[in-house]
């Protein structure tokens, strides 16, 4: 419940950020460096007089959209791999899973070092390479509940009944093991935050002068000295929106748990 | 003085529905030798007031009424004083060899646990004492067999470990949960066979617990029915046997397929299923499925009514019952 | 077991093999000539292509890798474009605190993990589980170069025990060394040591339910001596899982965190050959990376093969 | 004689091999195998119930596996209808499969809790091709009604039922193709007693309503005896006995029958009699021996047994044993 209200107001404000925000996230205004928080600077302004809130604001929108696309890449090619894996076993589960083993040794950041490394720092990069490093926890994931799932009698029965494996697939494996992989895209959802956010603190994510928490981060540390607060405050954005969707992990769990609700 | 006596035992099991009764004022005594049968099927509440024996119940269950073991009062007992009863001088046999066992210990090191905890042996004793033990419960090359691992066993011989471990420190009251539901008919017949031998060599008393009607039978003096959490019916087994009262026992054993029984001739059936344990009437638990139900059997909990010779049936039409025993009850 | 030795050490070869193919073509792919990087754009045509061959760039892909790995397995890694030394050098005195700092922060995180998940499992649903797991599920959600920067704020800024960030380098002594690793690897270690309670503390309830348990509490064997002989062993095998996978987390965290503190290490290190454009430490040094995590997860898989005596080939 | 005459057996088995290979344990070991099924032959007429019964690890499942072509055959054949059906590959198989269909053990595994309980009855019907939705709707109704639901219950999912109400649903399933062969395997083992009985009544009255087979596995030698015209008694992959209940059951012609018979508890016998005692534990099934199968428990044991394989001949009329010494066994009787 409290996981799902933080990330409703999550978006909410991202919504509203794309209208409306109380300041301007772009407009440099050097004669308001620093102002302390006010009315019409909410939680003050940076080094450059741009307005904090409005920043914040408007970089929900970034790390919403980072993470969307970086889990979907991960859902989709992952989910499909790994139902292939457990619906054909033998030579091809080898293959998906050897491959899903070997691509752990590149986690999120490192493989996004590399693609900096190569197509130069940027937002897509960065997509690119958290996706990428969703698709094998997908696989392995889906092919672990969807073998569990293919010893149950009831698709025995199913294959008894002359249904093909593609059918059995979609009828029967994917049903009884999609709570599972919501409740996964949720917990990677906020990884995929987090990692978006640690890519653009070093400088790899989205470059300016797009607003992102991660690289405001970065901007504040150089002030630590002169003002924390600073510091503070995306952090603390990232930190609720993590919170928020890792309490909606654990809520999805609890409600969609398959032994939960076959008591009722 | 009497080994073993439970007065009224109630077990209330608190559930996200609310308070499940599945233990309800049962009473019973055991006499130090004696062999007694818990009978029942799934729910009745027979594991429960097994585990409520050994004080093992889940944390969210409340129990209530007396545990007199040699005069004392188990459920005024503290945590520790338990801890020096279970294992000790009550031990206890489950269902599961399969998973009864710590799959990371070898077997050796699991049946001298209880060695050392009770018994204060040193290593070395307690070593020489399991190899003798797993002897006595008929494990071949036991000084090899001692450093396995519960997956290195079959079925059989897990359960004929579980069994060495409830021996190990001579308890006085052996309780033996379901031990052979899981085993082949071959096999279940050895392992009764020998809790049988193992039981009357030390002068335990048993209390074994089974749905089976004919290994309760084989295997037990007295036998106490259970269903819906109550005992209906108990009794030396002999005695119940040459006529059942209780008009479930008399379903249930009418139910049964049994070797050599004319092929014809169809099973009775107890039309309804198990009641609910939350939501049980206040009277005869049996009541929606009984054919002799009447008012009463729903408001009263029924009397309890000694037949012949210590042969007790709680019921509201015992007469009944017993009169249309011969004209099928249930067809 | 000696198939499951041989399979897991067959797997280790081939995933390095595989990492540094990878790594290699992903390189080769890289747009950039590194002649042009090292002689500056306004380098001649002729000086570029005699570098080049001086590089040996101009040989066939298959060949340079396999100088590449022959030169690695021999501690040969090949000269820095840019700061024109041996990048072993760069890499050495990199790893020396790379490596001690993953060991510490992963030492600190399993502390902290057995510490808490024992702790609030035992005490299952009380307060003080309700409330270690609320502080946990924050933990999970901070971002740890977040997290570095208050501990900056709190213990260097405001109450200047601590250094704010820097390396003194292990001639300093190791006293001093480890007072500038301690925020870092704290920083690391709040995040992965809050997922692994997690975990203990699930695991050990989930294992709490297992028959065996209540066999060992038949036999009298109190709740304490109960977790300890029978749930804890067994409780540790999904711990141990995800200890697996979250090095590979901490690995890169480190990375993130070092820039926090400005601590010369391998991730100081590849982030400024990113810039400079210094593809030959990228690769050697994401390959490290790579075989850190791969060799872990090496270690963690035989670790299972002691804990639990049933795995046979046929388990994995 | 002309074809037609003979009645074609509803199932007819010949021969069934079926062997599992096992992961390596050591590198240096050929890897070993599990030899489920060692040629096991057997035919049932039509209307009839074929009882199979067996301890754990005798080969009973495989079998019912292989026959429903759930998994691949290594050699021998299975003939429904007289149609052969090793070999053929699941498209191939699928229209054939309306005239068999399967019952499993567990009511709680065997329905899929995300479909209600009218899909789940309806699903074989995607064997018969495309039938029209209200047509599919009366035949759901018609089924659930034979096997004592109410015709409402096919909105409902399966965890609003019991564990005996699952098994009718099961059989439901079953059913709705009019298969002349139903395979149960173990259909009442995870049944109380109670409610047993309800199911094995059921199957009687649908035998006698549709005049459909059973294939019937059971470890339950009572439930077996309740229910079967005839009966195979296996052991380690092979057949050791076979014969109508009534011979099979009154003089067992195997060593191991006999033990069989005298190891399942009778309520009401009094504390338990003296009988001949089994040694060992069902072992062997990852080895190929010479001789008989059950030679290392056996209580008759002798030096042919571990030389020469006793062959499945008869001993009676229709009764047929796989012991060296049955004519002495059935002499004793």
């Amino acid at each position: 419940m409290v996981g799902g209200t933080m990330t409703l107001f999550l978006l909410i404000c991202a919504a509203i950020s794309l209208f409306w925000t109380p300041g301007s996230a772009y407009e440099i205004v050097i004669a308001n460096r620093f102002l302390p928080p006010s009315a019409d600077h909410w939680l003050g302004t940076d080094q450059f007089g741009r307005d904090i809130a409005s920043m914040l604001m408007t970089g929900t929108q970034n790390s919403i959209v980072v993470a969307v696309v970086a889990v979907s890449i991960g859902l989709f090619i992952g989910v499909s791999l790994g139902l292939l894996a457990a619906a054909r076993r033998g030579w091809t589960e080898e293959i998906i899973m050897r491959l899903s083993d070997f691509s752990f040794a590149f986690p999120a950041i490192l493989s996004a070092i590399m693609l900096t490394a190569i197509l130069g720092p940027g937002g897509v990069n960065s997509i690119l390479a958290i996706g990428l490093y969703n698709i094998p926890v997908f696989a392995r994931l889906t092919r672990g509940s969807a073998n569990a799932i293919w010893t149950r009698e009831y698709v025995m029965a199913a294959r008894a009944s002359g249904k093909g494996r593609l059918r059995i697939t979609f009828e029967h494996i994917l049903p009884n093991i999609l709570s599972i992989i919501i409740v996964q895209a949720t917990i990677l959802f906020a990884i995929a935050i987090l990692a978006e956010a640690a890519l653009s603190y070093l400088g790899l994510g989205t470059q300016p002068p797009e607003p992102s928490w991660g690289r405001m981060l970065n901007e504040a540390q150089t002030l630590m000295f002169l003002d924390p607060m600073q510091a503070i405050y995306p952090g603390l954005a990232i930190a609720i929106a993590v919170f928020g969707l890792n309490l909606l992990g654990d809520g999805l769990r609890d409600v969609l748990d398959p032994r939960l609700s076959r008591k009722r | 003085m009497t080994l073993l006596s439970v007065q009224d035992l109630t077990v209330t099991l608190a559930t996200n529905d609310g308070p499940a009764r599945a233990v309800r004022d049962l009473s019973f005594t055991l006499e130090k030798g004696e062999t007694l049968g818990i009978v029942g099927e799934s729910g009745c509440g027979k594991s429960m007031a097994a585990l409520a024996l050994m004080g093992l119940l889940p944390s969210m269950s409340k129990t209530t009424g007396r545990i007199n073991l040699d005069g004392k009062n188990l459920l005024e007992k503290t945590e520790t004083e338990m801890c020096r009863i279970r294992g000790n001088r009550m031990a206890m046999i489950f269902q599961e060899p399969m998973t009864s066992l710590n799959p990371v210990h070898t077997i050796g090191h699991q049946i001298m646990e209880p060695l050392r905890l009770h018994k204060g042996l040193s290593d070395d004793d307690a070593h020489k004492e399991t190899i003798r033990l797993l002897d006595r419960v008929g494990i071949p090359n036991p000084k090899a067999r001692i450093d396995n691992y519960p997956h290195q066993l079959s079925g059989g011989q897990r359960q004929r470990v579980m069994i060495a471990i409830a021996l190990s420190c001579k308890p006085h009251i052996l309780i033996a949960d379901e031990p052979t539901t899981a085993l082949d008919v071959t096999i279940q017949d050895q392992i009764l066979d020998l809790i049988q031998t193992l039981v009357r060599e030390d002068g335990m008393a048993l209390i074994l617990i089974s749905h089976d009607l004919g290994v309760i039978s084989e295997n037990t003096e007295k036998i106490l029915v259970m269903y819906g959490g109550a005992a209906v019916e108990t009794g030396r087994t002999d005695r119940i046997f040459e006529e059942l009262v209780h008009p479930y026992t008399q379903g249930l054993f009418a139910a049964m397929p049994r070797l050599g029984r004319a092929r014809s001739k169809r099973l009775v059936t107890i039309p309804g299923t198990v009641p609910d344990l939350i939501s049980l009437p206040a009277g005869c638990t049996f009541t929606d499925r009984c054919p002799l139900a009447t008012d009463i059997c729903r408001e009263t909990p029924p009397p309890v009514i000694e037949v012949k010779g210590q042969h007790f049936v709680a019921c509201h039409h015992v007469e009944e019952a017993r009169a249309r025993k011969t004209e099928e009850l249930f067809s | 077991m000696s198939v499951f030795i041989a399979k897991r050490v067959l797997t280790l070869i081939a995933t390095l093999i595989g990492a540094s193919m990878v790594i290699f073509l992903v390189m080769e792919i890289l747009p950039g000539d590194p002649a042009l990087v090292i002689l500056g754009v306004d380098a001649s045509e002729s000086a570029v292509q005699t570098l080049t061959k001086e590089l040996g760039l101009d040989r066939p892909p298959l060949e340079r890798y396999i100088s590449w790995i022959t030169g690695l397995l021999q501690g040969e890694l090949g000269n820095s474009y840019a700061y024109k030394v041996p990048v072993w050098e760069l890499v050495q005195g990199a790893l020396l605190i790379t490596l001690p700092l993953a060991i510490m922060s992963i030492i600190l995180s399993i502390v902290l993990a057995l510490v808490i998940g024992l702790y609030a499992a035992a005490n299952h649903n009380k307060a003080g589980d309700v409330t270690l797991m609320g502080i946990s599920q924050l933990g999970i959600s901070i971002p740890n170069f977040w997290l570095a920067i208050l501990l900056i704020i709190l213990f260097a800024i405001e109450l200047r025990w601590l250094p704010a960030g820097g390396f003194p380098g292990w001639d300093e002594g190791i006293l001093k060394c480890l007072t500038a690793l301690l925020l870092p690897s704290l920083a690391l270690a709040t995040v992965v040591g809050a997922i692994l309670a997690r975990i203990t503390r699930s695991s050990v309830l989930e294992v709490f339910r297992e028959d065996y348990v209540r066999t060992a509490r038949a036999k009298g064997l109190s709740q304490r001596a109960t977790l300890w002989r029978h749930v804890l062993r067994n409780a540790l095998i999904p711990v141990l899982t995800v200890t697996g996978i979250q090095f590979a987390a901490l690995l890169t965290g480190t990375v993130v965190v070092e820039n926090v503190f400005h601590i010369p290490g391998l991730g100081s290190l590849v982030l400024k050959a990113i810039n400079n454009r210094d593809t030959i430490v990228v690769e050697n040094v994401v390959l490290l990376l790579a075989t850190m995590v791969i060799t872990v997860n090496f270690l963690v898989d035989i670790l299972y093969a002691v804990i639990d005596p049933r795995l046979k080939a046929h388990d994995i | 004689m002309t074809e037609e005459a003979l009645p074609i057996p509803v199932l007819e088995v010949r021969d069934l091999v079926r062997h599992y290979r096992l992961p390596r344990e050591s590198l240096f070991a050929e890897p070993g195998h599990v030899y489920a099924l060692n040629g096991v032959s057997f035919e049932i007429q039509k209307g009839k119930s074929f009882g199979i019964v067996g301890e754990s690890g005798c080969g009973k499942s495989t079998l019912a596996r292989n026959v429903m072509a759930l998994e691949n055959t290594d050699s021998g054949s299975v003939k429904i209808l007289g149609k052969e059906v090793v070999g053929l590959n699941f498209d191939q198989l699928r229209p054939h499969r309306r005239h068999f269909q399967m019952v499993f053990q567990d009511p709680y595994g065997s329905l899929d809790p995300h479909h209600t309980v009218g899909r789940i009855v309806a699903e074989p019907l995607a064997a018969l091709g495309s039938i029209s939705k209200a047509e599919k709707q009366r035949r759901v109704a018609e089924v659930l009604q034979s096997v004592g639901l109410k015709e409402h219950d096919v909105e409902k999912y399966p965890h609003e039922f019991s564990g005996g109400q699952r098994q009718r649903i099961a059989i439901a399933r079953a059913l709705i193709t009019h298969p002349e062969l139903i395979v149960a395997d173990e259909p009442v083992s995870a049944l109380d007693v109670s409610v047993q009985a309800q199911v094995l009544n059921l199957l009687k009255d649908l035998q006698e309503e549709f005049g459909v087979t059973y294939m019937f596995i059971s470890h339950d030698l009572a439930v077996v005896e309740y229910l079967c015209d005839e009966v195979a008694v296996m052991y380690l992959g092979e057949i050791v006995e076979k014969g109508c209940t009534e011979d099979l059951f009154r003089t067992p012609a195997h060593p191991y029958t006999k033990i069989l018979l005298d190891a399942v508890p009778k309520p009401g016998a009094g504390i338990r009699r003296d009988r001949i005692k089994l040694k060992g534990n069902v072992t062997g099934q990852t080895e190929q021996r010479i001789g008989c199968a059950f030679q290392d428990r056996c209580p008759m044991v002798e030096d042919i047994c571990r030389k020469a394989k006793p062959p499945l001949d008869p001993v009676g009329d229709t009764h047929l044993a796989a012991c060296h010494f049955s004519a002495r066994l059935l002499e004793k009787a």
